[in-house]
């Protein structure tokens, strides 16, 4: 149950970003995606998430076995935090285990509803989501936005926690999260505009 | 040497190039001939009077309207199966000009009705389903240019396009159901006795011809020009990259 | 499945959620009409049959940016995308649970707003069995429609544009029985045709809304 | 406040903003008319002022959420607040643009759906004066109930029902000049009626407006 | 030109979040606001801008002073940057500096329309929003959510400018800027439950 990525290029619109990216992640791996703004992170993890086509290379990993947690949460703004777990939870065929609401500090949350939470009680709700899909890889785009440093530690514990057990994780973020994790500088990859490549979509035209 | 090879925009590029100005010779020299004869060297019909004459394009704008919503179909069904970029775009330049030739018969009706059934419009089967058929045209329009990026834009359109193809026809049966009409019956079928007389028959035939060549004509040079626009952008995307 | 059901009828029911507005929008529309076409009751129940189909059909297409929109914006949809459960599926069930909170209410309650039309006595039944057969189809094709837009901001009129020409057959059958019941004729022939439309879009309308979707999370 | 009213115009022309959409749908409900009252043009000749004026009244409707959804939904609306425009300059600036986009088109357009409806061949100037004074009605009211409803997600429909009470009397001066044209009577009294109506309402909901939005900020 | 604010009461629909903040923002400072997720450091800015009543206390500033920077940037997506950019300065009477392009890296970005920029290109052009508005207060709600190690020193070489300039400016953030402020840490203002005050807009009832 592990993610293979093989000399993959990435676009977005079109136009290629990053070219020849590979990496593995094991059971128990994180990566870390690092890179300046604008470089490709979140196309990255969308075509991961088998969200957009990739326009070259291959995505080895088991079908329906990657959650994606991205900007947006999810989250019905007019359900409580219970009914929004509970649905996800249900979506993807679990019971809602109670040790979540402890786990991202929403115990004393649960009945509010969603659009009743300020930025960082939201951010929590959206990761907890990601912990009752029950899927192994966890692909997450700047997951501690807006969380203070406590909150950042629960998170933390979260990953090691779905590391024990067999998980695995690809995480964009421009801060340093407490884990120990490989750390994949996506700088050199750029795609280079000069390389014309029947395999990018527009270049066609050219 | 597949027909496929021309699929490719370059290719394309080359071929249409070359083929555009015999086609837009030609498409002129018919419609020339065609409507001058049909306008000015053809008798008046004794029912109808010098009105008859609008036949010479209400017919033929007709048939191009429908014709090229059919092209756009088999467009559409290029695009989503091979997905050959040029197609899609010829889709897309068809649009306008279908619609274009919709209103022409739309408007060129209008004008015949009102001394031949003494109104502009009525809810004749016919003329109805042509409206919706304009309606169908405006969606598709409108879908393609609300949508930024230009491969989803063709994918959608697609989906509408062969969706709405069915509703198209099932809207024709439908409006059939619901009204009797005042219409022409088909009148071009070779072995029919109410055939219209030959003297308006053959000038309306190189019209045809005409309106088909034009109609050749400007989806040629509609796709180049999209071809064009679809190189700028991936140019100038490739110099911000730089 | 059953829980995306669940939670769509429970949002739906939330503030804002809009059931039962599309059914205020439905005795709106019908109440301005007297004074759009004058209060002369002959005149009225000359229309009333196709007014009733046509205020059903708007109060239905106004309600359709609920199916994915709100989905779409906060990114539930990509994630259903990624869900174990068929995006047809979803498509399928949102088109249900639309029709129980928007078709459903606007069938019970069309013959009531038939007297302020002064419908004709013998079409009462007639309009409630045509727009329970129709507006099934009318939630369907809207699904499609609004699948088709879900990606276009502020894509509602956008969205009226491409829907509207795919309700016409609709449209025409459903008015049409209505109408032949009040005239006395018999309805059964529009009666069996729109009953085909409805059966033909429910079972292969949801692939084609599933394909705009996943193009449109692209 | 030119800035304002110059983007609002622009981000109507661009991609998704819905210019001409007002129109499209304009032109396709009063082409649905006839399908749900059936062809009879003598019955379609009674009822063409009324349809043609709802129609257009509800094109304005569904453009209505247009007018300061977006901005709410981007956090621009807080930002106009704080910024050194008054708020009613605003709100009046935002009605303007969407009569502009809205309801001059839809008033430019109705004479040539009056053909398919078989209006009266005496009603057509009538029509388009009458629809030329109403809409800028339309238009501010509209704003008013947009301003009310904009902090609701998928308000649409909410809107609908707070604003169509509110456009009642706009309709029924407006249709009635067409109809009083078309039997041959004198028009002049709704005439007045109706620009009086525009006038107040031009000249006090944006006061009205600005508070809703004020409220609906905090 | 300055930012007093005394004995402040901030609540949320109705229920006092903060009680008694006090301070005092001279031209040419920083205040950062700190504490834990919920605590209520948006609805404290909020409240200094304008946008919600306060319940108790006093806020003393010169009107029209102030620029809020929010989560939400009210940027529109189908205009592109420039276009933002004219806007929100027109709207403030102001031209637009070509210099705030190069401050805030958006050069290369101009023609752009702005739903094709990156999270973290879009934070840079809400940010250039908040040059291009002259004001001298500035309220930033978490300026530097998304932004890298470059767009972050971008950011607090801006706001040095400002300060420069007789500005100042009030942020509240989780992350540790690079920048010369007084911390101020709102935890000890929490309100306290209990205590029962005519002041709070629902206690009317109680
Ligand atoms: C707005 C009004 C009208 C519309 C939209 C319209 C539409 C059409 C269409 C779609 C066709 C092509 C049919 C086909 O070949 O399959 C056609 C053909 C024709 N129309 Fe019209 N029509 C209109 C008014 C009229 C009027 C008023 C007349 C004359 C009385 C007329 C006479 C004809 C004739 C003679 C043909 C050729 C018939 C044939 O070859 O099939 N049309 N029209
Ligand atoms: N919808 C779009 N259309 C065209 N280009 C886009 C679109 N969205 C993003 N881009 C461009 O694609 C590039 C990569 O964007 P992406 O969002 O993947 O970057 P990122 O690495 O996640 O950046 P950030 O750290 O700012 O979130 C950027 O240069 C951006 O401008
Ligand atoms: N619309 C609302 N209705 C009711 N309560 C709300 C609303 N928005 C926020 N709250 C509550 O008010 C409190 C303060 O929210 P606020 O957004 O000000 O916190 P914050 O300090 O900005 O937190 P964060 O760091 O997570 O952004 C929170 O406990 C939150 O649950
Ligand atoms: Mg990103
Ligand atoms: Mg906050």
């Amino acid at each position: 149950m592990t993610l293979n990525v093989q000399d993959l290029k990435v676009g977005r619109a079109g136009i290629a970003l990053l070219d020849g990216v590979s990496f593995d992640v094991c059971a128990g791996d994180v990566l870390v995606l690092r890179g300046p703004n604008g470089i490709g992170k979140t196309s990255l993890l969308r075509s991961l998430a088998g969200l957009q086509p990739v326009l070259g290379g291959r995505v080895d990993v088991a079908p329906d076995s990657m959650a994606y947690g991205a900007h947006a949460d999810g989250v019905k703004g007019t359900l409580t935090v219970v009914e929004n777990l509970t649905f996800w939870a249900r979506v993807h065929g679990h019971p809602v285990r109670a040790d979540v609401f402890d786990a991202f500090d929403l115990a004393h949350l649960k009945d509010r509803t969603a659009a009743q939470l300020s930025a960082g009680q939201q951010r929590r709700l959206g990761l907890a989501r990601l912990a009752v899909t029950g899927r192994l890889g966890l692909l997450l785009d700047e997951p501690t936005v807006s969380l203070d440093a406590a909150s950042v530690a629960l998170f933390a514990a979260f990953i090691q926690r779905h590391l024990a057990t067999g998980g695995f994780a690809v995480i964009a973020t421009h801060i340093d999260l407490e884990l120990k994790a490989e750390v994949l500088d996506l700088t050199p990859y750029k795609a280079q505009a000069a390389a014309a490549d029947p395999a990018g979509f527009d270049e066609a035209f050219l | 040497m597949s027909l496929w090879e021309y699929a490719n925009p370059v290719k394309f590029m080359a071929l249409s190039g070359q083929v555009l100005p015999w086609v837009g010779g030609l498409a002129a020299l018919c419609l020339g001939v065609g409507l001058v004869w049909g306008f000015f060297f053809t008798p008046d019909d004794f029912r109808q009077g010098s009105t008859v004459k609008i036949i010479y394009l209400h017919v033929p704008s007709a048939l191009m309207a429908i014709n090229t919503w059919f092209m756009m179909l088999v467009c559409a069904l290029i695009w989503l199966i091979r997905r050959h970029h040029v197609s899609a775009l010829a889709a897309r330049a068809a649009a306008p000009v279908g619609i274009v030739m919709t209103l022409i018969a739309l408007f060129t009706g209008a004008v015949w009705g009102q001394p031949m059934w003494g109104t502009w419009w009525a809810w004749d089967p016919r003329l109805t389903s042509f409206l919706i058929l304009f309606l169908f045209y405006l969606g598709y329009i409108a879908l393609w240019s609300a949508i930024e990026d230009p491969d989803t834009a063709a994918d959608l359109t697609s989906v509408l396009c062969i969706v709405g193809s069915v509703f198209a026809i099932l809207s024709r049966y439908a409006v059939n159901f619901w009204n009797q009409g005042l219409h022409q019956g088909a009148s071009l079928s070779l072995d029919k006795e109410e055939n219209v007389a030959d003297v308006f028959y053959i000038p309306l035939l190189v019209c045809i011809a005409g309106f088909v060549c034009l109609f050749l004509a400007l989806v040629l040079l509609r796709t180049r020009t999209e071809i064009r626009v679809r190189r700028i952008r991936a140019l100038e995307a490739r110099s911000r990259m730089a | 499945m059953i829980a995306l059901f669940r939670r769509d009828l429970q949002l739906a029911m939330r503030a804002g959620g809009g059931f039962g507005l599309a059914l205020a929008f439905f005795l709106i529309v019908v109440t301005l009409v007297p004074f759009a076409l004058g209060p002369d009751r002959e005149t009225l129940a000359a229309v009333a049959a196709g007014v009733l189909w046509l205020g059903a059909l708007l109060a239905c297409l106004l309600s359709l940016d609920r199916i994915f929109a709100l989905d779409f914006e906060d990114g539930a949809l990509e994630l259903l995308a990624t869900a174990p459960i068929p995006l047809e599926g979803v498509a399928a069930v949102k088109a249900l649970a639309h029709w129980l909170t928007t078709g459903l209410p606007l069938t019970l309650a069309a013959p009531v707003l038939g007297v302020l039309l002064s419908l004709p006595a013998g079409a009462y039944g007639w309009l409630t069995l045509s727009l329970a057969i129709g507006t099934p189809a009318l939630s369907v094709i809207g699904t499609f429609g609004a699948g088709l837009t879900v990606g276009i901001k502020r894509g509602g009129l956008l969205m009226s544009l491409i829907v509207l020409p795919l309700y016409v057959p609709t449209l025409i059958f459903g008015a049409d029985i209505v109408r032949r019941a009040t005239d006395g004729l018999d309805p059964t022939a529009p009666l069996i045709l729109l009953a085909v439309i409805t059966l033909a879009s429910a079972a292969l309308l949801p692939f084609a809304s599933a394909a705009a979707i996943r193009i449109n999370l692209r």
